[in-house]
């Protein structure tokens, strides 16, 4: 909407693109922000819409061509992949090289280990992929999965959940709620699944696009890629201004939590890699083959699906 | 006789309604100009039905205790301030404005305050949908109350009967249709509200379900679901509707 | 014996006086109309007389007991029959039992025991809606008289029906009166009617209302067709005509 | 003079009440009773209100605008609707059982497939409105033209009227009382309907704003947002009644 | 000149004949009344001259025309005033204006002009519900009159009024009678308003209904209150209500 507003002539030449967020403006998307701020969409020829979409709905746009790119997840977008309720859908970047996420408790009640969480209230959405994931580090540390005590995940505020005892541990990016607890001065154990298990260390968020798209016009797709991973890029070199970006297109967040999390997360989107967004298929396959294995995907998943490097700056 | 064959034309009207509605969503995705994971055939959503019936049972049974309970508490709630402002008129003037007021706050975004104070268990999906319910019982009752005849009760007080008497042998009956048709527009929302309510979370219930099947994508089985939900609205719309042919049965002849 | 008395009556509504200085007496066995125009106020005196409106001025007295203010006392037919919808005929009538806390069997058999005198017979089981307007006024007026009280407040019992269907009723009624031994004070806008079922005619005229006129009806009762179309009958109706056409202009 | 300076005392009651429940709620806040993220106080909830004050007013702006949107096309639907079902009898056996069905179902389920279908764009959240808005106009209208005196429309006819004449001047004003009670429950759904569309995603408006600041952990606001809603709600129900008082001025005397 | 003319009426409901040859005239400037049992098919008989209802036998005729199942030709009054609560005095007695095609402005004001001749002045901006009984009928009769068909139809126009409103219309109609010279077929269950107002009076009696008695009242118009207490009144009420009840028995 804001776009159409800035010169007529201009629009008019620009490709038009529709970027669905995963659920509310976070500094996951930060890049995206950043090169819309800074005109690098513009450069490329685009006139990129960010768009929040309603909960878990960002796949099914993409696929359906509503949207040319999405925010999603590996795990989460395993469904999607294979069997009776396939979309056409590809990763086409990771946004942060590794899965930052883990379990966090309160500080010396034990679950600084996977083992800890028996006998303990762990959140969870009752998603199988989540509790297998916790069942392998759990027994992995010598635990007894069925001990921990599952309640329902209503969880909306971690700190206060974790403050009130409502709960005793939760799921959480760290680069986000972690990062908040620090902010809030609640000392906290956590541990994080790639350390853990390698296999763990999947791509967690990714952006997606459709198929479709993908195969009429790889050339926008490139130009969307490349304006984003600059922005990605400044994010990491400058995480204040990242944080004053972001923070003008979503006022309703917390500018100190903003910052932390943007300073906590400047090194980990280019973590290791070359290319910003570069998915080793030596990751992506093993978290994949883990489900595999697991029978938590019917059917397997094969070797190298639903995810390409092709459309990333070179 | 002329009424029973007549109803029976009616209920073939609609049920070909119904069925030529059907039959051009089939066609639609038969013929391939909507893609299934955007609008599932009505023939997968069937077989959905079909093989996730017993899924759909077991939460089907959750999701409707948690409705029969918040309805039922819904209106006694409701009864009881009708009751209570119809006879206490300052109670009334204060009571009402507020009783509006809650109405026009979005229950649903009440959803998340309501976990928070009140954990993940039965008690929030239930205030929830009481808070839902009781609104049309209360009104429907109380102006059911309110348009009671004067005269009929000018009469009984000429025969020396008390506000009890009163209140039994006119206002409460006097009050029934209404009730009753307060009742519908009730149960239906209590079902509705008890899958909102379980969105905020828990381990059981067609809310739950719904959310499941969502995440793996299956637009089939949330169809289905959305259908069974649709279906069990209706059925306690029916129930409400013979409860009240069955408790008034003046209105019969 | 002065049965029902009410002595000095006024009433105001909204501060226009509606009665006053109503005085007016009921013997035992009478029956005794009351006609007038209609807003003149006759509605207002029976809620006062039955105890369910307070005058400002004045007292009623049953058999030298003030019973001013005091519900329950006289058997009341309201101006509309005012069957309850939703309770069958039998349970209907059965409403004044009930209500002196006779047990329901009981109430019901009782009142089921008097719908052949009042031409109800197989009415008990049926909803008011099915009755026809004659057999609603008779199930009204069966209510009133199971209330047993001495006196019975008529307000317009027969204005709702047909010409023919009020002619039977007044057949009817003069017969049940001989039976059942009310003292009956009678509001009717029919001048014909009031003449051919009264001993005695209270004329209510003016603003405020008074009753300016009583006038003796002396046919022995009950009272055949013939007298309704007597030259004697149409003596009478001369006589109230003129005074109600005189209030109406003074 | 009488009836002005009751309507006054009434609201006195009113406020009275509504002041009293704040003042608890402040008190227990005060108290440290609920923790501040339990249960933001009322002052930090109206400290809320001003600060966000030009962004509520923004994305308030867009949530009315769909609201009006939908609402406006859902009173016209619902017209038409009502205006067929009472027209062609065989129609009104063959809709009137499919729009009771389209009611049971979850709006708010179905949100998600409208985006899907329609795009996050006004489509199709001015659909979902519709869908919540239209009905109670329609069956308001609808029993408001059946419920029309068959001896005013002899009458007409004894005139030598026809169907539109009826129509117009017995057909129309007769059910005008019962289109007015409807809008005003429509009116109401309208804005609440328009923020749970806004969670389907989108630019801007009141829900998207609240599923942001619910995600930022902002309570205070959170329960600003739920208050501005409510107000709108009201307003628009006062808007209502005013309209329907200028459009009946036979009901006034 | 006859002017209105029913010829071998037959109408039945459900299978039960309500009317069965009936036959009526009615002749320029006569007013005649129709007196019958309630339920007995007067109002069936006046929608079937009015072309509202289709008999199953039979035609009508205005001035030789065969009108049977044909609208518009005569102004009918119904039963109840009907007036339409949410319009103004004036702008309900304008209907018929309006239908006829009349500009809103114009039928205003041409109806504005007869209210000082119906006793409605100063009510034209009112609603109906601030009308008393008496004027919402006059009213009524002004919306009948202004359709200004030759012949009214009139359904017990004064049926709903109490005595001394029922006397002061009576006076005043035959007053407005003289001036406005209507044919006027004219339902009543009171037989002293049919003695006083008609020309003729048509007593429909039996089931199916048939009209078995005709009565000419051949006392001068206006009628005045001394006729409606003589004793040549009571003779033809005497015969009217003799053969109506006779009727009832057969
Ligand atoms: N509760 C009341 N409040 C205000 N005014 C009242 C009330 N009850 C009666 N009135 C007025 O008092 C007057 C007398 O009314 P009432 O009903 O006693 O007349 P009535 O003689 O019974 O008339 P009718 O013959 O039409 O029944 C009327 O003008 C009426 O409007
Ligand atoms: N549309 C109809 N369908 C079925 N029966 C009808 C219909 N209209 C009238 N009747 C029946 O026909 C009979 C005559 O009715 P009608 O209204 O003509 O009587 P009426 O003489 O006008 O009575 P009243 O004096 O009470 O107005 C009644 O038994 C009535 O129930
Ligand atoms: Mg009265
Ligand atoms: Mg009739």
């Amino acid at each position: 909407k804001q776009e159409t507003q800035t010169g007529n002539t201009e629009a008019e030449n620009l490709k038009k693109v529709t970027f669905v967020l995963d659920w509310t403006p976070n500094t996951n998307h930060t890049g995206l922000y950043i090169a819309q701020e800074k005109g690098y969409f513009k450069d490329a020829g685009l006139s990129v819409d960010i768009v929040q979409p309603p909960e878990d709905g960002a796949a099914v746009l993409v696929a359906s061509g509503k949207a040319e790119f999405g925010m999603a997840f590996q795990d989460t977008m395993a469904p999607a992949l294979v069997g009776d309720n396939a979309l056409p859908i590809t990763a086409v970047a990771a946004v942060i090289q590794h899965n930052t996420s883990g379990i966090i408790s309160r500080k010396g009640e034990g679950m600084d280990t996977p083992k800890g969480l028996e006998g303990k209230k762990y959140a969870t959405w009752d998603n199988p992929v989540e509790k297998a994931m916790i069942k392998d580090v759990v027994e992995a540390d010598g635990g007894d999965f069925s001990k921990i005590e599952m309640i329902p995940s209503t969880v909306t505020d971690e700190v206060s959940a974790l403050k009130t005892k409502s709960v005793d541990a939760i799921w959480i990016f760290y680069g986000w709620a972690g990062v908040k607890m620090e902010e809030e001065k609640l000392d906290t154990d956590y541990f994080q699944f790639a350390d853990l298990n390698p296999v763990f260390d999947y791509y967690t968020p990714v952006m997606i696009a459709g198929n479709d798209f993908l195969k009429n016009d790889p050339e926008t797709a490139r130009a969307f890629l490349g304006a984003v991973s600059k922005g990605y890029e400044d994010a990491a070199k400058n995480p204040e201004e990242a944080a004053e970006i972001l923070c003008k297109a979503a006022p309703e967040l917390d500018k100190g939590l903003v910052l932390a999390s943007q300073k906590y997360l400047a090194d980990k989107y280019q973590a290791g890699v070359d290319v910003w967004g570069y998915m080793d298929p030596k990751r992506w396959n093993g978290f994949y083959n883990w489900l595999n294995d697991n029978g938590l995907s019917n059917p397997a998943i094969p070797e190298n699906t639903g995810f390409s490097n092709d459309y990333l700056p070179q | 006789m002329i009424r029973k064959s007549q109803s029976i034309t009616n209920k073939l009207w609609s049920c070909s309604a119904v069925l030529g509605l059907l039959l051009l969503w089939q066609g639609i995705c038969s013929a391939g100009i909507i893609e299934a994971y955007l609008l599932p055939s009505p023939a997968s959503v069937g077989r959905a039905l079909i093989t996730e019936f017993p899924a759909l049972m077991e939460h089907g049974k959750i999701t409707l205790k948690e409705a029969f309970a918040g309805l039922f508490l819904g209106v006694v709630l409701g009864f009881f301030i009708a009751v209570i402002m119809d006879h206490f008129h300052g109670l009334y003037r204060a009571i009402y404005p507020v009783i509006i007021l809650t109405q026009t706050i979005p229950t649903v975004a009440l959803a998340p305050l309501l976990v928070l104070w009140f954990g993940y268990e039965m008690t929030p999906k239930i205030i929830l949908i009481v808070l839902t319910t009781f609104f049309p019982v209360a009104i429907g009752l109380l102006s059911g109350f309110q348009s009671v005849d004067p005269d009929e009760v000018t009469l009984l007080r000429s025969m020396g009967a008390g506000n009890v008497s009163i209140f039994r042998y006119i206002k409460l009956p006097g009050a029934m249709g209404q009730f009753f048709s307060s009742l519908r527009i009730s149960a239906s929302y209590a079902v509705v509200g008890a899958v909102i309510s379980e969105w905020l979370g828990g381990f059981g219930g067609l809310g739950v379900y719904m959310t499941r099947v969502k995440k793996a994508f299956a637009f089939d089985k949330m169809f289905a679901v959305i259908i069974l939900i649709s279906v069990i609205s209706l059925l306690l719309m029916k129930g409400v509707d013979y409860l009240s042919k069955k408790c008034m049965p003046w209105e019969e002849i | 014996m002065v049965h029902l008395k009410a002595e000095g009556i006024k009433k105001s509504f909204e501060g226009r006086t509606i009665l006053e200085g109503v005085s007016l007496e009921l013997k035992e066995g009478e029956l005794v109309s009351l006609l007038g125009a209609s807003g003149g106020g006759k509605t207002t005196l029976f809620q006062i007389l039955a105890g369910l409106s307070l005058p400002e001025e004045g007292h009623v007295f049953i058999d030298e007991r003030e019973v001013t203010g005091k519900p329950g006392n006289v058997s009341y037919m309201l101006q509309k029959d005012l069957l309850l919808p939703y309770r069958t005929v039998v349970d209907n009538v059965a409403l004044p039992l009930l209500l002196s806390g006779m047990r329901k069997k009981e109430a019901r058999e009782k009142a089921a025991g008097y719908f052949e005198l009042f031409g109800l017979e197989g009415t008990e089981k049926k909803y008011p809606s099915q009755l026809s307007g004659g057999m609603r006024q008779r199930a009204a007026l069966l209510r009133t008289y199971l209330f047993k009280r001495p006196i019975a407040l008529l307000d317009e019992p027969f204005s709702a029906l047909d010409m023919l269907t009020k002619h039977a009723m007044h057949e009817w009624y003069l017969k049940v009166m001989e039976e059942i031994k009310l003292s009956t004070l009678f509001i009717t806008h029919d001048i014909d009617e009031a003449i051919l079922l009264s001993d005695r005619i209270c004329l209510l005229t003016g603003s405020p209302g008074k009753i300016t006129r009583e006038i003796l009806i002396k046919e022995p009762k009950p009272r055949s067709v013939e007298f309704h179309l007597s030259e004697e009958f149409l003596e009478y109706k001369r006589e109230i005509t003129k005074h109600l056409l005189d209030g109406k202009i003074r």
